[in-house]
């Protein structure tokens, strides 16, 4: 199926397919993040992770128009401050879900998973009543958008370099989060052993409230850099929760390594596939094909071995 | 080895397992004869457990084999382990606390074990026989209404051992069994224990020095996944490598 | 002693209970409710078999499956292809440009009816064929899952995605399946009109015989030994499996089970609504389906219908009403219950009602009977796990706490 | 019995007479003679016995109907549109007297975006609520799904969406275009205008797209150009990079776009993100399914440059639009904008307003036996006719999209083209 174009057309569909690969695979990385926190530390499924994406997107949305009525000379800028505010709203909202809900689930996790599926019903009706049931356009500034181009043939958006820089960032400062902070070894102390973490001190109920704030951020972070590629409106959100969950499941639920792992896997074998097949086939095969390594692999790509 | 193989009913040979590199169990061989109650002890981490739990086919192990009744059982999945006679009792008390007594010990009787078996199952004289039989035995005769979940701790430890002794196994494995108990049930368990072992082998977990005095006709001593010493209690004691590991732990 | 020897199929409060309901949906509802009613009626009892096919494998076994709408919506599409077929006939569909294919193939350019649509030329096939697919289906998968023990979460999570795939590929395949419209303008069963109104209220009674016999099935599983084994499965499955049993079989049959109760539910549903469409099969209906089961009780196999028949009327009078208001109501419902009623409507009967019931309904002077305890009070096991927020937030109703479904089995293989 | 309007034509026709608010003094100055049939004279208005000889829910003074679109769940985002539009004709009507001098009464029902609700609330409306006529439905899936109740119940839906065709029924009113009339003229204007000789379809994954895509093949072929590249996916889907990948490759001259929904969104800001500059026609794209509603989430910046062909644009320049535009914005705030959709479900209370007048009676039936050849001067995207089959005929129109969410009108068919719902050689 190739013979048809040359040489240099094909390297540079190559290589563009690759980063279209790979700004798929930063997609799903974002938006896997903030659920493996939550569900991996927490073993909390949270089915509203959708609509705290949604949050930071209409934060930014709302932050747009701010910068655009009120400091439109610094509007090149209002992106970054956006996201900010995005983690910030998505935070305090995971906080207060935590406190009023997740916190009498513990060890119930398919009751969590119903409990925030009502969540995710009633955020819906409240971004629709708020917003109206219209997707609003979340304009931005104008060195974020267009390509850079390569070569004569090979173009890269600049808002999937962005996408890219963005997730590298954030996982980032999980994994510093995680795993170099004091509050990190806490959160991973009450994973391990929560009445000992107790027992030492830890004061558990503060770290999970805080783990699930943070997780909620991310996926604030997430929402908010979506709206450079998708959608924003009441039920945007739900496009994306499936996937979300295949990736984490995929990757291992307790390993944020294998987050990412699962995340490229997904991303490269949908976007080959996606070439070659039509769009839904492509959809239907990598579902199953992830489907199937997890039937083989249940734990995931990259779970512990745990002693029993 | 020149020992015959069906002198033995448990032999594990070689046995070896790693977790992501980690040895829990080294190379462990050791035989259990038949009608024996031998006791595993050891420090904590020494893989006592873990022996428990390839034998019982919890775990897989990565090398080496274990033969109970000349079978082998490293390939077979749990319920077929249950059905050749080996029967195992956790460290936390397991049973169903859902379940009045009466139907833990119901379901723990080796009749209708398939589906359709099971759909089939009639609860007939003999069933109730047998259950209440065994209810006596663990010092459960009037509770047998009562639902599990609200049984005493020790209560619910009995509870597990009489849904073991109702399977009827060749070999009982036991691990902990007096963990959490009192002193006066302590003493009813070993009585339990002694009573129950006869025409069965049974092998036990435990760090009760005093009660693996009361039990055990023989002993293992487990160190870093490997057998340290083995023999009658008073030779264990005073073997130095045993002291070394006990003393330095 | 010889009480517990006794058949405990049908006790005397789960008799009444079932002549309650018999005499609710068979005569108090046909004789208060017009036609248009009614036929709503049967529609929302044709979910109630999904949830109570979940109140055996999830209330009972533990399992959570995400994806019941696949059962559903294929015994559906079984049944929507028998009647689309006869409703094909070339006369009626002498305008298309090959007469006698359903609608939406002609539309897709395809010629001739596919080979795997042949069998459901006959009502036989077809009615074996609404049974038979969607439990080999579930069969498939749960063989695959449960025999590699995928189970908790990931089993839910993995059933969703099944319902996602076979969303795509029935809307994919719009020329073989009528794709996101679904198959519609379905007329005629062996030539009698489903349609008038005569039709309707026959199907209603149908549905209701058939909802009753899926009603007897699930009491005989849950007064039989397989019924307390699949309760003690959910409880303490590594149990289960050193008594002797292989408990992957267990829960592939109860699945299986449910999964042919549902796509019973499906085929009514096709027969009553006069369509079957993709919506069904998707994440959200499996989702709500879910919420059925737990508002009438995930442990109360009538408590199924009756939640069902509750959250769907709610959703008709309260979006007749208050549309925009009614996802706050419906999300409110899904926290409520799994936070105030983990048990549903059932506990709250059983709480607040049957202690004051006339002695009649008692029967002996023995209020509980030993072998309902699970319907009661499912207790969790307290002493394994003292800490955490969930005593506390039971603390008043600890009778009505739910069973731990815990992750085991997807994290914790070696 | 005929409705003595004639008698009160010069009456209703002037505004003067009109006591209401700004907006529908406006909408009225639109309105030419010849439509203005009612009155709010109640003494004239005939006996509720002849005008309503089947039972429906018309009484002395008012006349019931119905209007069944998803307010909540995914499709609302597009229904939204259709219900403000359909509200606001029925103010209009009922301001200049209503309908054989009864006001028109509205019972609205959710279809939560869910194909089996519709068929529900649907029969809800015809069998309990005996509504007079239903406005509603917006996918083809809700309108299959209500369809055999309508026929059953013998009720009269008026459907508003430009939809794939393939269908005509004595119970629907189709207000939008079927796929022939929006496809052809488009088609054949970029060819003729543009020179382009290959094409690049895409779609979302149901029938709509597919069914207008396989026209549109047809048609490309029949004109002796080519079709580079087909392709569809999942609705929802959120990641078109692999198709623009291969769209560069292709280097098509158009391509020809059917994404809906919320992929639309993500499909124009990733285009333009991978470089595709729509202004600069290399390739130019042409869409169907894009109208002003959809921009608003898109974005004008993302979308600037690219052609859609339909019927209405909101930029239309002709006084009913001016009025209509004004109205709008009047009830429904200043920043809203109208789409294709919108306005063809505000032509549907007019319609039926029309139709029973001209037959003097609610009856569906007779309403029905009046509808072929009722005509609509004061239509927002001008004059209308209903045709045998119960579609419009109606102009094709090409506007290019401007960065302010606007299109601008760069073409207009020179007639009306004929409804052609089973189009010969296109199937």
């Amino acid at each position: 199926m190739f013979d048809e174009y040359t040489m240099s057309e094909l390297t540079s569909i190559l290589a563009m397919q690759g980063f279209a690969g790979l700004i798929l695979f930063s997609v799903l990385v974002l938006m896997a993040l903030g659920l493996a926190i939550i569900f991996g530390q927490m073993g909390v499924i949270n089915m509203a992770h959708g609509e705290f994406m949604i949050l930071g997107a209409y934060v930014t949305y709302l932050t747009a128009k701010l910068f655009e009525t009120y400091l439109p000379s610094l509007f090149d800028g209002y992106f970054f401050v956006a996201m900010g505010l995005a983690f910030l709203a998505s935070f305090a909202l995971g906080v207060l879900v935590e406190w009023c809900m997740i916190r009498f689930l513990f060890k119930r996790p398919l009751d969590t998973l119903l409990a925030t599926w009502g969540l995710s019903l009633i955020l819906q009706q409240l971004y629709r009543t708020i917003f109206g049931a219209r997707e609003v356009g979340v304009t931005l500034p104008d060195w974020m958008m267009g390509s850079y181009p390569l070569s004569e043939t090979i173009e890269v958006p600049i808002n999937g370099i962005f996408v890219m820089v963005l997730t590298l960032f954030i996982s980032l400062c999980v994994y510093l989060l995680m795993f170099r902070s004091r509050w990190g070894k806490q959160v991973r102390a009450v994973v391990l052993n929560r009445p000992m973490a107790g027992a030492v001190g830890i004061n558990t109920e503060k770290i999970d409230r805080y783990t699930f704030g943070i997780g909620c951020g991310v996926a604030g972070v997430a929402g908010s850099a979506f709206t450079m590629i998708g959608s924003t409106g009441p039920t945007s959100g739900q496009l994306y929760i499936v996937d979300t969950f295949l990736v984490v499941v995929f990757g291992g639920a307790q390993s944020l390594l294998g987050t990412i792992a699962s995340a490229f896997t997904i991303s490269q074998s949908q976007s080959t596939l996606e070439f070659f097949l039509s769009g839904s086939m492509a959809k239907v095969i990598t579902l199953l094909l992830v489907v199937g390594i997890l039937m083989l692999r249940p734990q995931g790509l990259f779970a512990l071995k745990i002693r029993h | 080895m020149s020992i015959k193989a069906n002198d033995f009913v448990l032999e594990v040979e070689g046995l070896t397992v790693s977790f992501d590199g980690f040895k829990a169990v080294n190379d462990l061989s050791f035989y259990v004869n038949e009608g024996e109650i031998r006791v595993i002890i050891g420090p904590n981490g020494a893989g006592k457990t873990t022996v428990l739990d390839l034998i019982c086919g919890r775990t897989q192990a990565t090398t080496g084999s274990i033969k109970f009744r000349g079978k082998e059982l490293t390939r077979m999945k749990e319920h077929e382990i249950v059905h050749t006679g080996v029967g195992r009792k956790f460290q936390n008390p397991s049973i169903y606390d859902d379940l009045t007594v009466f139907e833990n010990l119901e379901i723990s009787y080796p009749r209708g074990r398939s589906v359709f078996g099971a759909l089939a199952f009639k609860r007939d004289k003999e069933v109730i026989r047998e259950v209440e039989a065994t209810a006596e035995t663990i010092f459960l005769k009037d509770d047998l209404d009562k639902q599990a979940g609200l049984l005493s701790h020790g209560q619910k430890q009995w509870l597990e051992i009489g849904m073991l002794l109702i399977q009827k196994p060749d070999l009982l494995m036991l691990d902990e069994p007096v963990a959490g108990m009192s002193v006066a049930e302590r003493k009813k368990t070993a009585d339990l224990l002694n009573r129950i072992t006869e025409g069965r082998s049974v092998l036990v977990v435990e760090h009760d020095m005093q009660f693996v005095e009361d039990i055990a006709h023989r002993v293992t001593v487990m160190h870093q996944g490997k057998v340290l010493s083995e023999g009658s209690m008073t030779r264990v004691k005073n073997d130095p490598k045993v002291i070394e590991v006990y003393l330095g732990h | 002693m010889q009480e517990r020897a006794k058949a405990l199929f049908m006790p005397r409060q789960d008799l009444i209970g079932f002549a309650v309901l018999a005499l609710i949906l068979i005569v108090i509802l046909p004789l208060i409710l017009d036609v248009f009613r009614l036929n709503l009626v049967g529609k929302y009892l044709t979910y109630s078999f999904v949830a109570l096919g979940l109140v055996l494998c999830w209330g009972y076994g533990g399992i959570l499956s995400l994806g019941q709408g696949l059962f559903f919506g294929l015994g559906g599409y079984c049944m929507a292809m028998f009647l689309k077929l006869e409703a094909s006939d070339p006369v009626s569909t002498k305008i298309q440009s090959t007469p006698g294919i359903p609608d939406f193939m002609d539309w897709n350019q395809i010629t001739a009816i596919p080979w795997w649509w042949q069998p459901f030329n006959s009502l036989t096939l077809s009615l074996i064929a609404v049974v038979l697919v969607p439990t080999l289906f579930a069969f498939i998968i749960s063989v695959a899952m449960f025999k590699r023990r995928v189970g908790g979460v990931y089993f839910a999570i993995i059933t969703q995605a099944l319902a996602a795939i076979l969303t795509i590929l029935i809307i994919g395949q719009q020329g073989y399946t009528g794709g996101v419209n679904g198959i519609t303008d379905l007329r005629t069963l062996l030539g009698w009109d489903i349609r008038s109104d005569n039709a309707k209220l026959v199907l209603y009674f149908v549905n209701c015989i058939l909802l009753f016999g899926c009603l007897l099935i699930a009491q005989f599983i849950r007064k039989n030994k397989l019924g307390r084994i699949l309760v003690a499965m959910r409880d303490r499955e590594e149990r289960v499996r050193f008594s002797g049993y292989d408990v992957a079989n267990f829960k592939i049959f109860v699945f299986c089970l449910a999964a042919a109760i549902s796509s019973v539910g499906g085929a009514m549903f096709t027969l009553q609504v006069g369509f079957m469409s993709p919506s069904f099969v998707g994440i959200v209906p499996s989702i709500e389906m879910v919420i059925f089961c737990a508002v009438g009780g995930r442990l109360s196999i009538l408590g199924a219908v009756y939640g069902s028949l509750l959250v769907n009327w709610a959703k008709t009078s309260f979006s007749e009403s208050f549309p925009e208001l009614w996802l706050f109501a419906m999300g409110a419902l899904f926290i409520g219950v799994v936070m105030a009623f983990p048990n549903g409507l059932a506990s709250l009967f059983l709480r607040y009602i049957e202690p004051y019931l006339p002695a009649w309904y008692h029967g002996k002077a023995k209020p509980v009977q030993p072998a309902e305890v699970v319907e009661k009070a499912p207790l969790t096991s307290t002493d394994t796990q003292p800490e955490t927020a969930t005593s506390k937030s039971t603390e008043k109703q600890s009778d009505e706490t739910v069973p731990v479904n815990s992750l085991e089995g997807g994290v914790y293989v070696d | 019995m005929r409705n003595p309007s004639d008698l009160r034509l010069s009456n209703a026709g002037s505004p003067c007479q009109v006591s209401g608010r700004r907006l529908a003094v406006k909408a009225l100055c639109a309105l030419p003679v010849s439509l203005l049939l009612a009155s709010h004279m109640a003494w004239a208005a005939p006996a509720t016995s002849e005008v309503n000889t089947t039972g429906l829910a018309v009484t002395d003074d008012t006349v019931t109907v119905g209007i069944l679109h998803s307010v909540t769940g995914t499709m609302a985002i597009s229904e939204t549109g259709s219900v403000q539009a359909e509200k606001l004709a029925i103010d209009q009507i009922n301001a200049m007297g209503g309908v054989l001098g009864r006001k028109i009464e509205y019972i609205q029902e959710d279809g939560a975006s869910d194909w089996p609700t519709f068929a529900e609330k649907s029969k809800k409306l015809l069998v309990n609520d005996k509504t007079a006529a239903v406005f509603g439905c917006w996918t083809s899936a809700s309108r299959k799904a209500v369809l055999p109740v309508f026929e059953q119940y013998n009720g009269m839906l008026y459907y508003p969406t430009f939809y794939e065709g393939l269908e005509q029924s004595p119970n629907v009113i189709y207000t939008g275009q079927e796929a022939t009339q929006q496809i052809i003229a488009g088609i054949d204007w970029v060819v003729k205008e543009k020179g382009a000789k290959t094409f690049y379809l895409l779609g979302s994954d149901y029938i709509w797209p597919r069914t207008s895509n396989k026209i549109a093949r047809k048609h490309i072929e029949k004109l002796g150009l080519t079709v580079v590249g087909e392709e569809y996916y999942p609705l929802g889907h959120t990641q078109f990079n692999s198709v623009i990948n291969k769209i560069k490759l292709k280097k098509p001259d158009v391509i020809y776009a059917i994404v809906v929904g919320g992929s639309n969104v993500a499909f124009y800001k990733q285009l333009n993100a991978a470089g595709i500059k729509l202004t600069s026609e290399k390739p130019l794209l042409l869409t169907i399914s894009v109208t002003e509603d959809e921009i608003l989430g898109i974005g004008g910046e993302n979308i600037e440059g690219a052609y859609a062909a339909m019927k209405y644009f909101q930029s239309l320049d002709n006084p009913n639009n001016a009025a209509f535009v004004q109205a709008f914005k009047d009830k429904w705030g200043k920043d809203i904008v109208i789409g294709d959709v919108t306005q063809a479900a505000y032509l549907g209370p007019w319609l039926w307003k029309a139709a029973v007048e001209k037959a003097g009676s609610f009856d569906i039936d007779k309403v029905r036996a009046a509808s072929p050849g009722i005509e609509l001067t004061t239509a927002p995207e001008g004059y209308v006719k209903i045709h045998e089959n119960h579609h419009l005929w109606s102009k094709t129109r090409v506007g290019l999209a401007q960065k302010d969410g606007q299109y601008k009108v760069v073409f207009e068919s020179a007639d009306l083209i004929e409804p052609n719902p089973f189009p010969v050689g296109y199937q």
